[in-house]
């Protein structure tokens, strides 16, 4: 039993992460591959941030600034949480960039769906110059 | 969300709301060193601001405010900035990104000269961050479709 | 850290997470995905990382899920799964 | 000054990149000269660097002045030197070459287009001096964000094929994420030496196993390898010619030097070969890649897909000589990455050459092209046989030392693999020579239309770039012994 | 022996390429000028090979090491009495071949000729390459450079069959040499740990060190198997596929310089890499040279039901090239001898049939054994020369194949393998038997009514080229001593 | 194909639990990653850089590095965005 209560946080995480990526792997739409990744990246986000709780510590501002000796214990483990920070924006910035394409696809196809644009593929022999 | 929509409520509101968001963005970025927040929160919660400012009027209004070029300077400004004072570090002959250094320009400790380089880069991260969302959201919304497009 | 909270929350994610990748209206599903990042949001807040979490609240439930609708409104909200 | 030279070769190309977009404000025509300049200078900083590796051992850069578990470290030994320098190189005269095919293919977007050119050349940099795990995360999403723009500014099907790549290459950054914090979790580390120190006492920790295979698979997704290279036919069909020569040459092979990082520095050799049949697994998936790679080649009617596909077998050969561990497969492996980008380089600069030319590249464009630009076609002919393995070029070398280490292994079929991909590529490559030499002139009229072409050479700044990749295949094969001596001799990793 | 360190097998080789560049650069604009660089370099090659040969009769071997890549793999020439021997008879009929050339190719009018000419040099300066290469890697490179700078003169008409042709001789030479003979050279220097040639065989001492017979039995058939340019069957088809070439190219580079190469190169397989000794103690030579007997045979019943000219004289130099195998394959003195005079005397004579060949499709358009009726009469030359060359195939004297017969004769009696002798004699017949017919059918037959021979006149251009080779290959029947001392130089 | 994903997504999931198993728990305070190298930042960040917030002096200081490449990675898709979709005339 305490192995479960001291593992289930990260089970479930990877349970979230698989969603996403299963999503990420399987759906045509393109956008519901965009939600996929979402959900895996902040999955694994909300991972590392759990790689630096500790239980009986507080979020790491320090307080008292005159006391001379910190006691790190006191603290949350700051460098999962500045990591993530930079996964946040590569997040989001993929993202942003995916959201582009996905815009460029839609002028050009008219639909988001992976297979009914690789029937137009099919279908349309695309002249050979640009 | 392109196109010009009357109404008075939504505009009304944002035109009280979008200064307070702006001023607490600034906020978030100088008072990253005491409280959460820094440079990329408050570069979001600006962008913000400015889509805020594209969904309650138009494209057209936002661009009086902060045009095009302007923002494709500032998305590389905040950059030039955060390794400009890298590259200062680097000049005044500590290694890069080495803000104790900076006490040879402001006079203070190589501590405090440390908690200045880093409101300088939240500085710039802040610029380049905000410039960003507003550039994507821009074109994302008017599907590149900008006067200056042609150039 | 209560456990017990923990564990709503998670489940809470998670069922918004099925809910965004399973449901078939674009709109809702960035909708959906905006409210679990706001609820990831929450449980990074109550695990001490309110930096990330401040960053998630702006980023994950704010740009993002703008950028999503504006990519919605510029595309279509039809899908098939 | 040679250790501030590690942080100068990504901050110039960096900073180069933000003044072009300023300087393309006002003057579109600046932005070429400044490209050309900053990756001229980057190419004298890494010669610079890899003098001072040569000459005085590894080179450590504390970043921000933070000592290394605590700040970002940059460390550059010998592998870091060879492999930056091969970049700064490729990418330099891919830039030369762009001038043409970029006015004629992207016109109006030249700034934009040289800015990400430029941070896709930094993010390459990054990945290779940095001694951190999670500062290699971010530059290689800096390079996968610049790689997935400049595909998706192809033709035809670049954007699905860009679209496809950014999946695929997400979830490669996502497991390699993963691998990230399975080790954190396991070491509280992110420096790769001191995860070097730590990790062996905890060999037999799942955790690490399984960071370990996180990190392989997220790597085989970004260097292409063969079962996991699904994005990348597309993807460098499409793109824009001088892309493609840049991709094709720089990405995959940095994607290389990543493995060899994780499983030689981060891990050691004998995790690595001992502890998990890894070598043995990457051994047969590369055989694979190589020969599925140039089956597939074979069926390819058009040249740049053909191209790719060879990559993908190129690919495989260069993991094939890590998978043998031992020191001349090693030594193989490396010089395949050297003489590879140079080879890629020059077949993809020639079908954007063609592409320049003719506006297609499908095998039929290439017919009696030899009467229109003899020497591009020469070139082509030239990096062909490298691929092929014929000596004297460059590519014999190499695999020279491959099969070696495959037969030093006792891993005969290997070398029978290596082999054998040699004579599919054989075929893949003739049936574009054939074309272009001796196309059977099935009309009457055609054998009078031959006499008509008029000698139509690409362009000064095409063909430079391309004479140059050219003759560094015919000379540096002959050069294969300095360079092991010089440099590949100190990256094999102990061991071996 | 004596070593001596010159530049000049450097030059031999380089020469020719040095030609190959003008004549591209020079192109279709001064057809004099390209041509005067063809003849200019076949001139100097020839000299530099032949001011090599006196010291080299003297005993002494040259060398000269071009670049050293790795251990035990460097770009190194070392002229010893093989390779010059090759590389005489190579570089004197590329000066004859020259003006066959120019002849043929004018009178032809045929087309892409700066190709052509430039990598007929290159194929030359390989063939240099091969023969005074010092390790395997060497013979290795140019080996393969000879076999992609032929590859454009076979497909040199660019119709469907002349592509078709060429690809299947690639597909032999290239796909053979990577699969088994890059394969055999990287077993060999696993074992060995070098490639250089030595006199008595690298692999002699390494059944010492634990390495098995069965290894070195692989090895040895891999290299069979990869030298696919000696035409040994079942890998022999590329050669007949190869005679839709001009025939120039088919008579210097398919019967001297591209099959002489890859007999050459497994003479040296033999004597330098395995030993005599070691291949009499794996009893491989034998095998060998039953098997090269079986090629003997069969190749010449095949060229009996040739009626192309070229085709029959393609299956003859099949059976002709076994000659030289078997010589080095019987593993005794005289043998060797008689398989390394072989090279020359065969070259020689080959040459003339060929150049015959040429000539009577240059002057009569005529390519079928069963057309030729009477043309004797017409072309009185070319056929004069083509029945030297016959005699010489089937070894009467004094022509020259007598001298390497009556060699190859006395190594099977010395190695007491009465069967190769009958085969000697055999296919000596079978040689008569399909040459001689040509001969008497060209001089005594009636002229049919659908033959037209009326405007037939030889070509001086062409005909003085084959009439020199012909009466070099009875000089070199009646005075062998020039090349028979090279050859037993090589056996000392 | 949505099989195949199915078993591909089971398969990596099992392998990342099969990960856990050797994990430190969940919020220990003596896992390596809360013991070798953070403690520092938390310790020395007032006196090293007169930041309190350890976040940001983590961010911008100790990492600062990675931060500039973080902002290079938005300027990236700021630069991207403005490449892909302006539409060129």
């Amino acid at each position: 039993m305490d192995f479960i209560i001291s593992k289930f946080n990260y089970w479930i995480y990877i349970v979230l992460m698989m969603i996403g990526f299963y999503a990420m792997i399987s759906k045509s739409n393109l956008v519901k591959k965009l939600v996929g990744m979402n959900i895996f990246q902040t999955a694994i986000i909300l991972f590392f941030i759990s790689i630096g709780s500790k239980k009986g510590a507080t979020i790491p501002i320090i307080q008292d600034s005159h006391v001379d000796a910190v006691n790190s214990a006191l603290y949350m483990n700051p460098l999962p949480h500045v990591l993530m920070l930079t996964a946040i924006v590569v997040m989001v910035s993929t993202f942003g960039v995916a959201v582009a394409l996905l815009i460029m696809i839609y002028r050009k196809y008219k639909t988001l769906e992976e297979d009914e644009i690789l029937q137009i593929l099919r279908n349309e022999k695309w002249p050979n110059t640009h | 969300m392109i196109n010009r929509f009357e109404n008075i409520i939504i505009q009304t509101i944002s035109r009280l709301l979008i200064p307070p968001i702006q001023l607490y963005a600034l906020y978030v970025i100088a008072h990253g060193h005491y409280s959460p927040g820094g440079g990329f929160q408050g570069g979001c919660i600006l962008g913000a601001s400015f889509i805020l400012m594209v969904i309650a009027y138009d494209i057209k209004e936002t661009k009086r405010m902060i045009s095009e070029k302007i923002n494709t300077i500032f998305i590389s400004l905040g950059v030039i900035i955060y390794s400009g004072i890298g590259a200062v570090c680097l000049i005044l002959g500590a290694d890069y990104l080495d803000y104790g250094i900076l006490n040879k320009i402001f006079s203070v400790s190589p501590a405090k000269a440390r908690a200045l380089g880093t409101f300088g880069v939240e500085i710039g991260v802040g610029i380049t961050v905000m410039a960003v969302m507003v550039s994507i959201f821009l074109n994302l919304v008017s599907g590149g479709e900008h006067e200056e497009a042609q150039e | 850290m209560i456990w017990q909270l923990d564990i709503i929350l998670l489940i809470l994610v998670t069922a918004c997470a099925i809910a965004a990748i399973t449901v078939r209206d674009l709109l809702s599903s960035a909708i959906l995905l905006g409210a679990y990042s706001f609820m990831m949001c929450l449980l990074w807040a109550e695990m001490g990382a309110v930096d990330v979490a401040f960053t998630e609240a702006a980023v994950g439930a704010g740009i993002s899920t703008a950028f999503f609708i504006a990519a919605i409104h510029q595309t279509t909200r039809r899908t098939k799964d | 000054m040679a250790e501030h030279s590690l942080i100068l070769i990504i901050v110039i190309p960096l900073m180069a990149s933000c003044f072009n977009i300023l300087l393309g404000l006002f003057r579109r025509g600046f932005c070429y000269p400044l490209v050309i300049a900053t990756l001229s200078l980057c190419v004298i900083l890494s010669i610079f660097i890899m003098d001072g590796v040569i000459n005085n051992g590894v080179i450590h850069y504390r970043l921000g002045g933070w000592a290394p578990p605590w700040g970002i470290e940059y460390v550059v030994d010998h592998l870091n030197a060879f492999v930056m320098t091969i970049i700064s190189f490729i990418s330099l005269f891919v830039a030369v070459y762009s001038k043409r095919s970029v006015e004629a293919e992207l016109p109006g977007r030249t700034v934009y287009f040289y800015t990400v050119f430029l941070l896709l050349v930094t993010g390459l940099l990054g990945i290779t001096v940095t001694g951190d795990v999670f500062n290699l995360y971010v530059f290689l999403e800096i390079t996968s964000l610049a790689g997935y723009a400049l595909i998706a500014i192809g033709r035809d099907k670049a954007l699905l094929a860009s679209f496809n790549y950014l999946i695929m290459g997400t979830i490669g950054a996502c497991f390699y994420l993963l691998g990230v914090g399975y080790l954190y979790i396991a070491t509280g580390s992110l420096n790769m030496a001191d995860l070097g120190r730590l990790l062996p006492d905890l060999y037999h920790s799942k955790v690490v196993l399984v960071a370990f295979a996180f990190f392989a698979v997220g790597v085989a997704i970004k260097m292409a390898l063969f079962p996991l290279h699904v994005w990348l036919p597309d993807a460098y069909t499409y793109a824009p010619s001088t892309v493609s020569a840049l991709a094709a040459s720089t990405m995959t092979k940095v994607g290389v030097y990543v493995m060899i990082r994780i499983m030689f520095t981060v891990f050691k050799p004998n995790f690595s070969a001992e502890m998990l049949p890894v070598t043995e697994i990457l051994g047969w998936v590369a055989s694979g890649a190589m020969i599925f790679g140039c089956i597939l080649a074979i069926a390819q009617t058009d040249v740049k897909r053909m191209l790719s596909y060879i990559l993908i077998a190129e690919v495989g050969y260069i993991v094939i000589g890590v998978s043998v561990t031992n020191r001349m497969g090693f030594t193989g492996a490396l010089l395949h990455i050297l003489f590879d980008a140079f080879m890629m380089a020059c077949l993809f600069m020639v079908a954007g050459v063609v592409m320049h030319k003719t506006g297609k590249t499908s095998i039929h464009g290439f017919r009696q092209l030899h009467r229109r630009m003899p020497i591009t076609m020469a070139a082509f002919t030239i990096a062909a046989l490298s691929v092929i393995g014929v000596p004297p070029t460059a590519g014999f070398f190499s695999k020279w030392y491959l099969v070696l280490g495959a037969i030093y292994a006792r891993k005969w079929i290997f070398a029978g693999m290596l082999l054998l991909s040699s004579l599919l590529a054989v075929v893949a490559f003739f049936r574009v020579i054939e074309n272009i030499y001796f196309a059977p002139s099935c009309h009457a009229h055609d054998r009078v239309g031959q006499e008509g072409i008029v000698r139509d050479e690409a362009p000064l700044s095409m063909l430079v770039p391309l004479l140059t990749m050219a003759a560094g295949i015919l000379i540096l094969g002959f050069f294969s012994g300095k360079i092991v001596s010089a440099v590949i001799q100190f990256t094999v990793p102990e061991g071996f | 022996m004596e070593i001596i360190s010159s530049i000049k097998p450097l030059l031999a080789v380089i020469v020719s390429l040095i030609a190959a560049f003008l004549i591209l650069l020079t192109g279709e604009r001064a057809r004099n000028l390209r041509e005067f660089w063809t003849i200019l370099a076949s001139v100097i090659k020839f000299t530099i090979v032949f001011s090599m040969v006196s010291p080299i009769r003297e005993g002494k071997v040259i060398e000269y090491t071009v670049i050293s890549i790795s251990p035990g793999l460097s770009l190194q020439f070392r002229a010893d009495a093989l390779g010059i021997l090759f590389a005489l008879t190579a570089s004197f009929l590329w000066i004859i071949t020259s003006f066959y050339s120019i002849g043929y190719m004018r009178s032809l009018n045929e087309r892409a000729q700066t190709r052509y000419f430039a990598c007929f040099a290159i194929a030359l300066s390989a063939t240099m390459g091969v023969a005074f290469s010092a390790n395997l890697f060497t013979t290795f490179l140019f080996y393969e450079i000879i076999t992609l700078s032929t590859y454009p003169l076979v497909a040199h008409k660019e119709t469907p069959e002349a592509i078709r042709g060429a690809r299947i001789y690639l597909t032999y030479l290239l796909g053979t040499s990577i699969a088994f003979l890059l394969l055999a050279i990287f077993m060999t220097y696993t074992v060995a740990g070098t490639l250089d040639f030595s006199d008595n065989g690298i692999l002699i001492d390494t059944t010492a060190m634990g390495v098995s017979d069965t290894f070195l039995t692989i090895t040895f058939i891999l290299f069979m198997a990869g030298i696919a340019k000696a035409a040994m069957m079942p890998l022999h088809s590329w050669l007949p596929a190869a005679m839709v070439a001009p025939t120039p190219v088919s008579a210097l580079l398919h019967a001297v310089v591209v099959v002489k190469a890859g007999v050459f190169v497994v003479v040296k397989v033999v004597i330098h890499i395995f030993g005599i000794d070691l291949l009499t103690k794996l009893g491989l030579g034998t095998a060998l040279a039953y098997f090269s007997s079986f090629t003997i045979i069969i190749a010449s019943i095949i060229a009996l039901k040739q009626d192309n000219l070229k085709r029959m004289l393609a299956f003859s130099t099949i059976s002709q090239l076994s000659y030289i195998i078997l010589g080095a394959a019987l593993l005794k003195p005289s043998s060797m001898v008689g398989g390394i005079i072989h090279i020359t005397n065969h070259a020689f004579s080959k040459i003339t049939l060929f150049f015959c060949a040429g000539s009577i499709y240059v002057s009569a358009h005529k390519t079928e054994i069963s057309q030729l009726s009477g043309i004797g009469k017409k072309m009185p030359w070319t056929m004069a020369a083509f029945f030297i060359g016959s005699l010489s195939m089937i070894g009467v004297p004094p022509t020259a194949g007598f001298i390497s017969k009556w060699y190859l004769a006395v190594g099977s009696m010395e190695a007491k393998e009465i069967p190769i002798l009958v085969v000697l004699l055999f296919s000596s017949v079978l040689n008569a038997a399909y040459f001689l017919p040509i001969t008497y059918k060209a001089f005594f037959e009636k002229e049919n009514h659908t033959d037209h021979h009326e405007e037939v006149k030889e070509i001086p251009v062409v005909v003085i080229p084959l009439v020199i080779t012909a009466i070099i290959s009875i000089l070199v029947g009646i005075y062998p001593d020039y090349f028979l001392t090279l050859a037993k130089e090589v056996i000392r | 194909m949505k099989f195949f994903a199915l078993i591909a997504v089971i398969v990596t999931g099992l392998l990342l639990i099969y990960g856990t198993m050797d994990m430190p728990d969940w919020g220990a305070t003596d896992s390596p990653p809360n013991t070798h190298v953070s403690p520092r930042y938390i310790e020395k960040s007032i006196e090293e850089t007169a930041t309190p917030n350890v976040v940001t002096s983590l961010l911008a200081d100790y990492r600062g590095y990675d931060t500039l490449g973080e902002t290079t990675v938005i300027f990236t898709a700021g630069i991207v965005c403005i490449l892909l979709l302006r539409r060129y005339r």
